[in-house]
């Protein structure tokens, strides 16, 4: 139990430190990096939960597809990380009004709340003999298919709509063009030229 | 699985977006191909959505239902979204636009769109937002070579992405304090004296205002209706105002219908702020698409006000209100498309000047829908406006009525403007001649139906009544 | 303190969720930092939801959480996409830069 | 009756604008079309109004030629129908048109096709508020009217006409969503809006007195009464000459109409309990307006602010709740119509010629113009009310009417005849008489001929209903009294239960 | 025959007025003069008629007007009263009427002017023969309006205008005491028509009622208003200021309307009332005080005036006075024998004015006359004669009736009987005084004119002089020919009825001194204008001289315009200004519509700097929204 304690301690404040250097690192880079961080250690809780499908999930898709495209855009635009202090306080009595606010509010929310037992059972409990992948994935193919089908069509549109935007043809670089190679036929590059002794080939090139 | 069937539009869509990709993959310069397709696709999935209109069918244990009310509004998203494709083809191609992406983002929106007005469960809800929300913000910033066009596509993009954020914390909260994402057990397990679900009921409803761009959430509007293409704005100020819509109906009264009480404070609110700002801030505006978004602003207000009455007449009214102010705003950016000197496009409220000179069909059709807009009798804005406050009075919100109809005044003002600049201003030089058959004929049918709503002006009720219906 | 139950998970959800909103007002030089400071409430979001989920003894909240992080996975593309053409527009992803829209 | 001659009536003027719109080619020759078009529909109007207004039976007081149709499922019907009441306002209404009609011809200059139908449209609203039997109905062509006249000023009024436009339009629509709003809730509280139903029905008490506040916010408006009439200086200023026909003859007399239908006939114990409040506001408009009239150097001006005192008038003949008063302010409205309408006519035919209405720009227009100074005369006289006018009689009804229930008030509207004499006649010394000192009154030509066939028939009315005014009172005394006789029982059946 | 006689002038009008211009003058002035003296010759007969064979009948023309209670007829009532007031009214009429055809000769629009003065002798006929008080308030009215049209006849003279419409104005302040009275009988009576009033009258005598906070019996309150009526129509004290000026119009319009016929009006209105006005003796009274106060009053004024006109218009003034208080001393028949004998002599000085004028080619001040008896001998002796008439020369008819008033003042009981007499006296010997004052500076002296040379001033036209002489003739011998009708022993059986007495009139007959002191010292007073205004003009003006405020006080009329001015006129248009730019302008548009417009446009303003186009802004926004959202779910 202690353990349990401890660990969680361990990663809560992980997760908290690196959240607040997500929001005040100077250096865009280094807010990714912290964001990573703060991916891991969710992970972490989220395996320690019994969550470990997620966790996992967590670690791959956040930290090795969202985090690092952030990265990659981050280098790709070229930040002029000096410009970035300016101004960084202007609104920080406010957004901490704001956030305590929140926050208050939040915690006697959760404080306050007592579990009530009386749901009605809904048709996905747990079932403990099986894995938490596989009871996982007993819900999504049966009762939320759609949705999952669904979640491909999101990531669909986030194809197209990454392609549509930044996609651009250039003129002077080579492609392959498969139609082109297919459809090629033999009468269109290669021409059989009677030599003429001595005479030799003239190419117009 | 022989509910399947019931189903069929959403799974036709989905074919149709693959297919479509297809072709337009394949085939070069297929925008028009593309286009044409689409439009067909549509026509042919309005009857396949007619098909099931009288049913109401729960499928995929409780989480999704098809019944009128979803119908009703499907047909809606799709015979709005015909327009706004079929309406827009000129200026597509004016503007280097002619993607054949275009429209097949349209229609995932229109598949998002569908799994929000059909939901009942809030996995489905937020999938659905997200589906139709990450597709307007690619059509946001379609125009990617123009600075405006992306600008509000980040703008779009960035607070989308927030009030996603707080509607999933809602969904979380909720999912938590009673057990399940699904709508019925929602409502079941649901109890006011717990303050952990009214936060979440909070969040949620944030969530969807701002889909639906109603005060405090609507700051992205004007500034997204003026960036964007004004095809893609077109686009903007029709279906996913249904859709949301719909999502609200949904979830307010299924899953939130036992606590009333609670979110009907939060929904006035909401209602007066977005009518008295609708109203105020579109007055100084010079481009009429940003006057649109205001005044777009203001009318869901309306619609939220027949809402917020809680009864089974305030429902029926909001429906026909949404369906009113589609074919109203249909006329109105129809008359903004031809808003065009020589092949460029005008989008400033001085360019109208003395338009009743140059072309006096025109101006008498966007008359037409500005006094509607406004909420004139005889036209069928009047009679929106009228079944909102009929509910309001019955449901005793006097207070929120004279509200409403004081800034229904306000807003006249700036409508007003726009038809004194029209007929009272001197002539400029003639807009190019309209070639587009389908601003052509948009225009007339929208104004024709706006026009002679007041012969029968309770043709909508009965279907509206039956799908309102549904959801008590 | 020492029993970790499902209110220690909510408060740091609800502590991450508060710093995501501290971090929208705090910075405003950089829209990618904004971006970040969702995701963090995203990060909250899915705290949330996988901790009812275990306390529900419930999978769906876990099912939630897995398409949250699909979607969170397509809003970054296309947010990132965006604001990369943006950028190309621009020359600057500056919070200020984006404000030739307005009125 | 199986013709539905109310339903033809009030239709028929866009069954004219239905035949304009379809004219294209020259301007010239379009406008001419549309002329003829247009009179000869509202002519037909008037003469169907008159047969309407012959084959009406004058002994009976309940409506008559009642058409009923299913409108709003469940909700309003389509019901029109007259008395005693409101056909007068009808006839009224189809006699102006065609006036306006002709006095367009001259005066509006440019785009005749689109006033012609504005004009047409206005009729339909005009006579449809008159013929509604239902609530909802008399809102719609309440509120519909608005449109027509709305153009009409703005697109062919004069400098400042947008500004008039809009207060007009404003000022209007604000006062009316209270009406709208209280509609709705007649509705709610009683499940019907058939007038004559809830004629019948005795609406609760506690909730008339604000009933009755939303329908006056819209009725004082439109009157206008004070302070909510600055709207009307401002509209009838920059309004063409048949606008302000239109405006002055048949747009105030819809709130008058409404007073009499509506506050009396469904919340009898309001209007009594908020009779001081018409009376005070309609005194200070009577001697405010009046006082204003006599400063005004616009002579539109002038005819407006006297029209805000005669409706003055009006409003406390109403609320006086007995029969000479009431039947003194229908014949008052009746009067005012023909005679607003033949001053504003009047400034309209100097106006084409000399394009100014400062009234220090004329002087002497007796010398070039003897025709039209008399003409002016008669109609200076039957507005400040002289005897043998139709002017007097309403005035005399009115005041007779309300000494017998408030002398304190008569009194005071007594003052309003000294002053109106005051301004009229120096209204009318300074255009028409004294020496000429414009150049341009010089060259000033009398009246044509087209010119004299629109006064005259109003001429010989203004004569006639002076004289005999019985026409007017015939048709309206048997309304009227059982109007009054109802009104007085139900206050007393009131009364009643306040005593036990 | 009596429809025609009081059509017939309408007639006249309607066709004059209208195809005037197409009939050309001649034909006009034909019309108009033959149709009036038709008419005047019915009068006669039917005087003859009603005062020989006490024929009186009511002829109901049609209905006018049914509202409820209120039943009233367009009709011609002809009793006695009608039936003098006809014959006045008629041929004055007539005899103005062919008069103007000689003083109008020169001007450009005689059909005009014949058919406004025969409208303005229909209108009187309508107001003699009502039988309600409505007709009687339309011809009331009516006689304004052309009253109103004839002064200004000449509507490029600006004075002349505002004379026009400052009669219309002050008559019309009356008017309003009249509607006033008038609604007061149908609240009480039920009716507005004279025999069913006069019948329900004396039901109501107990009854009192409060106005304007004061509490007094309804009787009362209806004679007073009525009576503010009748002030205003005659030119009484306070409502007088209309009747000078009027003297802008025409003269013959002077001497029809302004003397003989409208101005009389007031007095006809108290006399057809007696039947109310018997049972107040309280505003008997007001009315002996405020007659016999007028009466003295213009006559003050008339003593210094130096218009022709204006002095006979004073005089008509004060002469009003007169028949006023007998009025109001029950003497209601002497009153309108007064009436009716003033009318003939009245107009007749008011013809011969014109006369006077005309032969001075349009001269009016007397002080740029003189000297000229000799040229205008017809007119010199003509004036001669209706002056004697008016100051009371013995057996002329002036003596008679104004004697009789003096007489019945004397003998009165009533409260002011005593300041009445006074003043009668007193007035009697001014009238002689500023008479003979006009006769000596008009035709006495030395010539004065400079525009015109004394042999260039000629004697009127036929046409003018015959109808003068006509008047001449009544003025001398009406007094004593109709004597012993008006106010002899007889004369309750000639009045028939339409006079009311509730007490028996008893006339006691003064001791000889008192009635010797009016006729001398009306001939003195003949010497002494003479010796002042032709003798030795130095004493008079060294008496203006010592008694200047005096003086001024009376030249400036009492100075009533100039009160009437600053208390009504100015205040009017001040106050109308204020209204119109503060009350309107300011208040009314400036916190209604236009400031709600501007509250709004900046409202809007504020609301569209708010859309800064800052993305933080906007994400501020909407978590500021959450938070207030928050924080009410938390609280409620």
């Amino acid at each position: 139990m202690l353990a349990h304690s401890i660990i969680f301690y361990f990663f809560s404040f992980i997760t908290i430190a690196s959240s607040l250097m997500v929001i005040a690192s100077k250096n865009t880079v280094h807010a990714v990096f912290f964001l990573i961080l703060d991916f891991v250690s969710i992970s972490s809780l989220f395996i320690m939960l019994g969550a470990e499908f997620l966790g996992m999930l967590t670690l791959i898709v956040y930290v090795g597809a969202v985090a690092v495209l952030f990265l990659f855009v981050v280098m790709m635009i070229n930040v002029n990380f000096s410009e970035l202090k300016s101004g960084f306080l202007e609104y920080i009595p406010f957004g901490l009004l704001i956030g305590l606010v929140i926050l208050l509010e939040l915690g006697m929310m959760i404080a306050t709340w007592k579990y009530k037992p009386d749901f009605v059972v809904s048709n996905s409990i747990v079932n403990k003999t099986i894995t938490n992948t596989e009871s996982l994935g007993l819900v999504i193919y049966t009762d939320y298919i759609f949705f999952f089908q669904l979640s491909g069509f999101i990531l669909l549109v986030a194809m197209i709509g990454a392609i549509v935007l930044t996609f651009r043809r250039k003129e002077s670089l080579r492609r392959q063009d498969i139609t082109t190679q297919v459809s090629r036929e033999r009468t269109d590059s290669v021409e059989l030229i009677e030599v003429k002794q001595s005479e030799g080939v003239k190419i117009n090139d | 699985m022989e509910n399947i069937n019931f189903i069929y539009p959403e799974i036709f869509i989905a074919i149709s977006i693959l297919g479509l990709l297809m072709v337009g993959v394949f085939k070069t310069n297929s925008f028009n191909l593309v286009t044409k397709l689409t439009s067909f696709m549509f026509l042919i999935t309005i009857p396949i959505v007619f098909l099931n209109s009288t049913v109401s069918m729960k499928l995929f244990s409780n989480n999704y239902i098809v019944d009128e009310l979803s119908s009703f509004l499907k047909i809606l998203i799709l015979g709005s979204s015909a327009f706004a494709l079929f309406f827009t083809d000129q200026y597509i191609k004016k503007n280097k636009l002619d993607k054949f992406e275009y429209p097949v983002l349209i229609t995932t929106a229109i598949l998002g769109m569908f799994v929000m007005v059909s939901s009942n469960n809030l996995i489905g809800l937020y999938l659905g937002i997200e589906l139709q929300s990450l597709s307007l913000y690619v059509l946001a910033s379609l125009n990617r070579d123009s600075t405006k066009s992306t600008e509000a596509g980040v703008k779009y993009f960035v607070l989308g992405a927030l009030s996603s954020g707080l509607l999933l914390y809602g969904c979380s909260l909720v999912y938590g304090f009673t057990g399940s994402t699904n709508y019925y057990v929602i409502a079941e397990n649901f109890s006011a004296d717990n303050i952990a679900l009214l936060f979440g009921l909070v969040f949620i409803l944030i969530g969807l205002a701002f889909k639906i761009s109603a005060v405090p959430f609507h700051m992205w509007t004007p500034d997204v209706y003026e960036g964007a293409p004004t095809s893609v704005t077109a686009f903007f100020a029709l279906a996913p105002k249904v859709a949301g819509f719909g999502a609200i109906i949904r979830i307010l009264y299924i899953a939130f219908g036992n606590v009333f009480d609670e979110w009907q404070s939060i929904l006035i609110f909401i209602s007066v702020a977005s009518m008295i700002l609708g109203a105020v801030a579109a007055i100084g505006q010079t481009n009429i698409k940003r006057l649109m978004a205001y005044s777009s602003i203001s009318h869901m207000g309306y619609g939220l006000a027949g809402l917020a009455t809680g009864i089974n007449e305030g429902v029926t009214a909001s429906v026909i209100y949404i369906f009113l102010y589609v074919v109203m705003n249909i006329g109105s950016f129809a008359c903004i498309l031809i808003m065009k000197r020589k092949d460029i496009y005008l989008e400033n409220i001085r360019d109208l000047s003395g338009l009743s000179k140059n072309h006096p069909l025109v101006a008498f059709c966007l008359t037409v829908m500005l006094f509607s807009l406004a909420g004139i009798p005889p036209l069928a804005g009047f009679f929106a406006k009228f079944y909102i406050f009929m509910a309001v009075v019955k449901a005793d919100l006097i207070i929120l009525a004279v509200i409403g109809l004081v800034t229904s005044v306000i807003s006249a003002f700036y409508y007003l403007r726009i038809i004194k600049i029209m007929y009272f201003d001197p002539e400029q030089e003639k807009f190019d001649p309209i070639s587009s058959k389908g601003v052509k004929i948009s225009l007339a049918l929208s104004t024709l139906l706006i026009l002679f709503y007041f012969l029968n002006p309770s043709i909508l009720n009965f279907f509206v009544n039956l799908a309102s219906k549904s959801v008590q | 303190m020492i029993e970790i139950g499902l209110t220690h998970y909510l408060f740091l959800a609800s502590i991450i969720f508060t710093i995501g909103v501290i971090g929208i007002f705090l910075n405003r030089k950089n829209v990618i930092v904004i971006l970040m400071s969702v995701e963090l409430i995203l990060i909250a979001v899915n705290i949330n939801l996988v901790s009812f989920s275990v306390y529900l003894n419930d999978v769906v909240g876990q099912v939630f959480t897995l398409f949250v992080l699909t979607v969170a996975a397509a809003e970054a593309a296309i947010g990132l996409a965006i604001l990369v053409v943006f950028f190309r527009n621009k020359g600057s992803i500056h919070v200020d830069d984006i404000n030739s829209l307005k009125g | 009756m199986n013709l539905p001659i109310l339903t033809i009536i009030t239709f028929l003027p866009l069954i004219g604008v239905f035949f304009i719109l379809f004219n294209k080619g020259e301007e010239e020759r379009v406008g001419k079309i549309s002329f003829h078009v247009s009179l000869l529909t509202s002519l037909l109007v008037f003469v169907l109004s008159l047969f309407l207004w012959f084959s009406f039976d004058k002994t009976i007081s309940s409506f008559q030629f009642v058409e009923e149709k299913k409108w709003i499922i469940d909700f309003v019907k389509y019901k029109v129908g007259v008395d005693g009441i409101s056909i007068l306002f009808v006839v009224l209404t189809a006699f102006i048109t065609p006036i306006c009609i002709v006095a367009t011809y001259n005066s509006v200059k440019f785009r005749k096709k689109d006033f012609f139908i504005a004009l047409l449209v206005m009729e339909t609203m005009m006579i449809g508020v008159f013929c509604s039997l239902d609530l909802f109905l008399f809102y719609l062509f309440f509120e519909a009217g608005l449109i027509p006249m709305f153009l009409i000023i703005g697109i062919w009024g004069g400098i400042r006409r947008v500004y008039a436009a809009f207060k007009f339009f404003l000022y209007t629509l604000l006062g009316s969503v209270f009406m709208l709003i209280a509609i709705i809730f007649i509705y709610m509280q009683t499940g019907t809006t058939d007038v004559e139903a809830l004629l019948a029905l005795d609406i609760p008490v506690q909730y008339q007195y604000l009933l009755w506040l939303g329908f006056f916010a819209s009725f004082a408006v439109k009157t206008p009464m004070w302070p909510v009439h600055t709207w009307l200086p401002d509209a009838h200023v920059e309004a063409p000459t048949s606008g302000s026909v239109i405006l002055a003859a048949i747009l105030l007399k819809m709130a008058g109409y409404g007073f009499i239908r509506f506050s009396l006939g469904l919340f009898p114990v309001a209007s009594d309990f908020f009779s001081p409040l018409v009376f005070s506001l309609s005194i200070i408009a009577i001697v405010y307006t009046s006082l204003v009239a006599l400063v005004q150097k616009d002579m539109k001006k002038l005819i407006a602010y006297s029209s805000v005192a005669h409706m003055g008038f009006v409003t406390i003949g109403i609320f006086a709740f007995n029969s000479q008063g009431i039947e003194g302010s229908i014949f008052q409205m009746i009067s005012h119509g023909i005679v607003s309408a033949a001053l504003f006519l009047c400034v309209g035919v100097v106006y084409d010629r000399m394009h100014t209405r400062q009234i220090s720009d004329y002087g002497g227009v007796s010398n070039v113009m003897p025709n039209y100074a008399i003409v002016f005369m008669i109609f200076i006289l039957a507005s400040l009310g002289l005897p043998g006018t139709s002017g007097f009689v309403g005035e005399i009804l009115v005041l007779i009417g309300i000494f017998k229930t408030n002398y304190l008030v008569a009194f005071f509207a007594a003052t309003g005849v000294v002053l109106s004499a005051c301004y009229s006649l120096s209204l009318y010394r300074r255009v028409c008489f004294g020496e000429i000192t414009n150049d341009k009154v010089k060259a000033l030509k009398d009246i044509n001929y087209s010119e004299f066939i629109i006064l005259i028939p109003l001429l010989i009315l203004v004569i006639l209903l002076g004289v005999y005014p019985n026409i007017i009172l015939d048709t309206i005394s048997t309304s009227v009294e059982s109007l009054v006789s109802v009104y007085n029982a139900k206050i007393a059946t009131f009364n009643n239960l306040m005593i036990k | 025959m009596a429809y025609l006689l009081v059509f017939l002038p309408l007639v006249a009008s309607f066709i004059v007025g209208i195809f005037g211009r197409f009939l050309g003058d001649k034909i006009s002035q034909l019309i108009t003069c033959s149709f009036v003296l038709i008419s005047s010759a019915l009068s006669i007969y039917i005087f003859s008629d009603v005062a020989i064979n006490s024929n009186t009948y009511n002829l109901k023309i049609f209905n006018w007007i049914t509202s409820g209670g209120l039943v009233l007829n367009w009709s011609i009532n002809i009793d006695t009263l009608t039936s003098v007031m006809l014959v006045v009214v008629t041929s004055v009429s007539a005899l103005v009427h062919v008069y103007s055809v000689g003083y109008m000769s020169h001007d450009p629009d005689k059909p005009r002017f014949m058919s406004y003065l025969s409208l303005f002798t229909f209108m009187m006929l309508m107001l003699v023969t009502s039988d309600n008080f409505l007709q009687l308030f339309f011809g009331w009215e009516g006689v304004g309006l052309a009253s109103y049209l004839l002064i200004g006849f000449w509507y490029k003279k600006p004075s002349a205008n505002s004379a026009a419409i400052k009669a219309f104005v002050v008559n019309r302040v009356g008017d309003f005491g009249l509607a006033i009275g008038i609604f007061l009988i149908f609240k009480y009576t039920g009716s507005i028509n004279f025999v069913d009033v006069f019948k329900a009258i004396p039901t109501l005598l107990d009854k009192n009622i409060s106005m304007l906070g004061i509490e007094a019996s309804l009787i009362s309150f209806i004679c007073i208003f009525l009576f503010i009526g009748a002030m205003g129509k005659s030119a009484q004290i306070f409502l007088h200021t209309w009747l000078p000026d009027a003297m802008e119009g025409p003269t013959p319009v002077s001497a029809l309307i302004h003397a003989a016929t409208m101005v009389t009006a007031g007095v006809f209105l108290v006399v057809r009332c007696s039947p109310i006005f018997e049972y107040s003796p309280f505003v008997l009274n007001i009315i002996v005080l405020v007659g016999a106060t007028t009466a003295f009053f213009a006559g003050t004024i008339g003593l210094v005036q130096n218009d022709i006109k204006r002095v006979i218009a004073y005089s008509t003034c004060s002469q009003l006075g007169y028949m006023f208080f007998a009025a109001g001393l029950g003497a209601y028949h002497i009153a309108i024998f007064h009436l009716f004998t003033h009318a003939f002599f009245k107009a007749l000085l008011f013809l011969g004015a014109g006369s006077v004028i005309h032969a001075f080619n349009d001269e009016q001040n007397m002080r740029h006359m003189g000297g000229v008896w000799k040229k205008i001998p017809y007119t010199y002796s003509l004036m001669i004669i209706g002056t004697l008439a008016l100051t009371g020369f013995p057996f002329l008819s002036g003596f008679f009736s104004k004697d009789a008033i003096i007489e019945t003042a004397y003998s009165s009981t009533s409260f002011f009987a005593g300041y009445a007499v006074t003043i009668g006296v007193l007035t009697a010997f001014m009238t002689s005084l500023y008479s003979w004052r006009l006769i000596f500076m008009t035709f006495h002296g030395t010539f004065n004119n400079k525009n015109i040379s004394l042999s260039k001033v000629h004697e009127s036209p036929a046409v003018m002089l015959v109808p003068l002489l006509f008047l001449a003739l009544g003025a001398i011998f009406a007094g004593y020919a109709f004597k012993d009708y008006f106010i002899g022993s007889q004369f309750i059986q000639f009045w028939n009825n339409s006079i009311f007495f509730l007490k028996e009139f008893v006339l006691h007959h003064p001791p000889l001194w008192f009635l010797l002191l009016t006729p001398i010292l009306v001939l003195l007073a003949i010497p002494l204008s003479y010796y002042f205004f032709v003798k030795d003009k130095k004493s008079l003006d060294s008496f203006i001289e010592i008694n200047k405020p005096l003086y001024n006080f009376l030249v400036n009329k009492w100075y009533f315009d100039e009160l009437y001015d600053f208390l009504f006129v100015k205040p009017a248009k001040k106050i109308g200004s204020f209204f119109w730019k503060i009350g309107d302008g300011t208040i009314i548009d400036g916190f209604g519509p236009d400031g709600l417009t501007k509250l709004i446009k900046s409202v809007s303003n504020k609301a569209v700097q708010f859309q800064s186009g800052f993305l933080y802004h906007y994400a501020f926004v909407i978590l500021i929204g959450l938070s207030i959202l928050l924080t009410y779910m938390m609280i409620f």
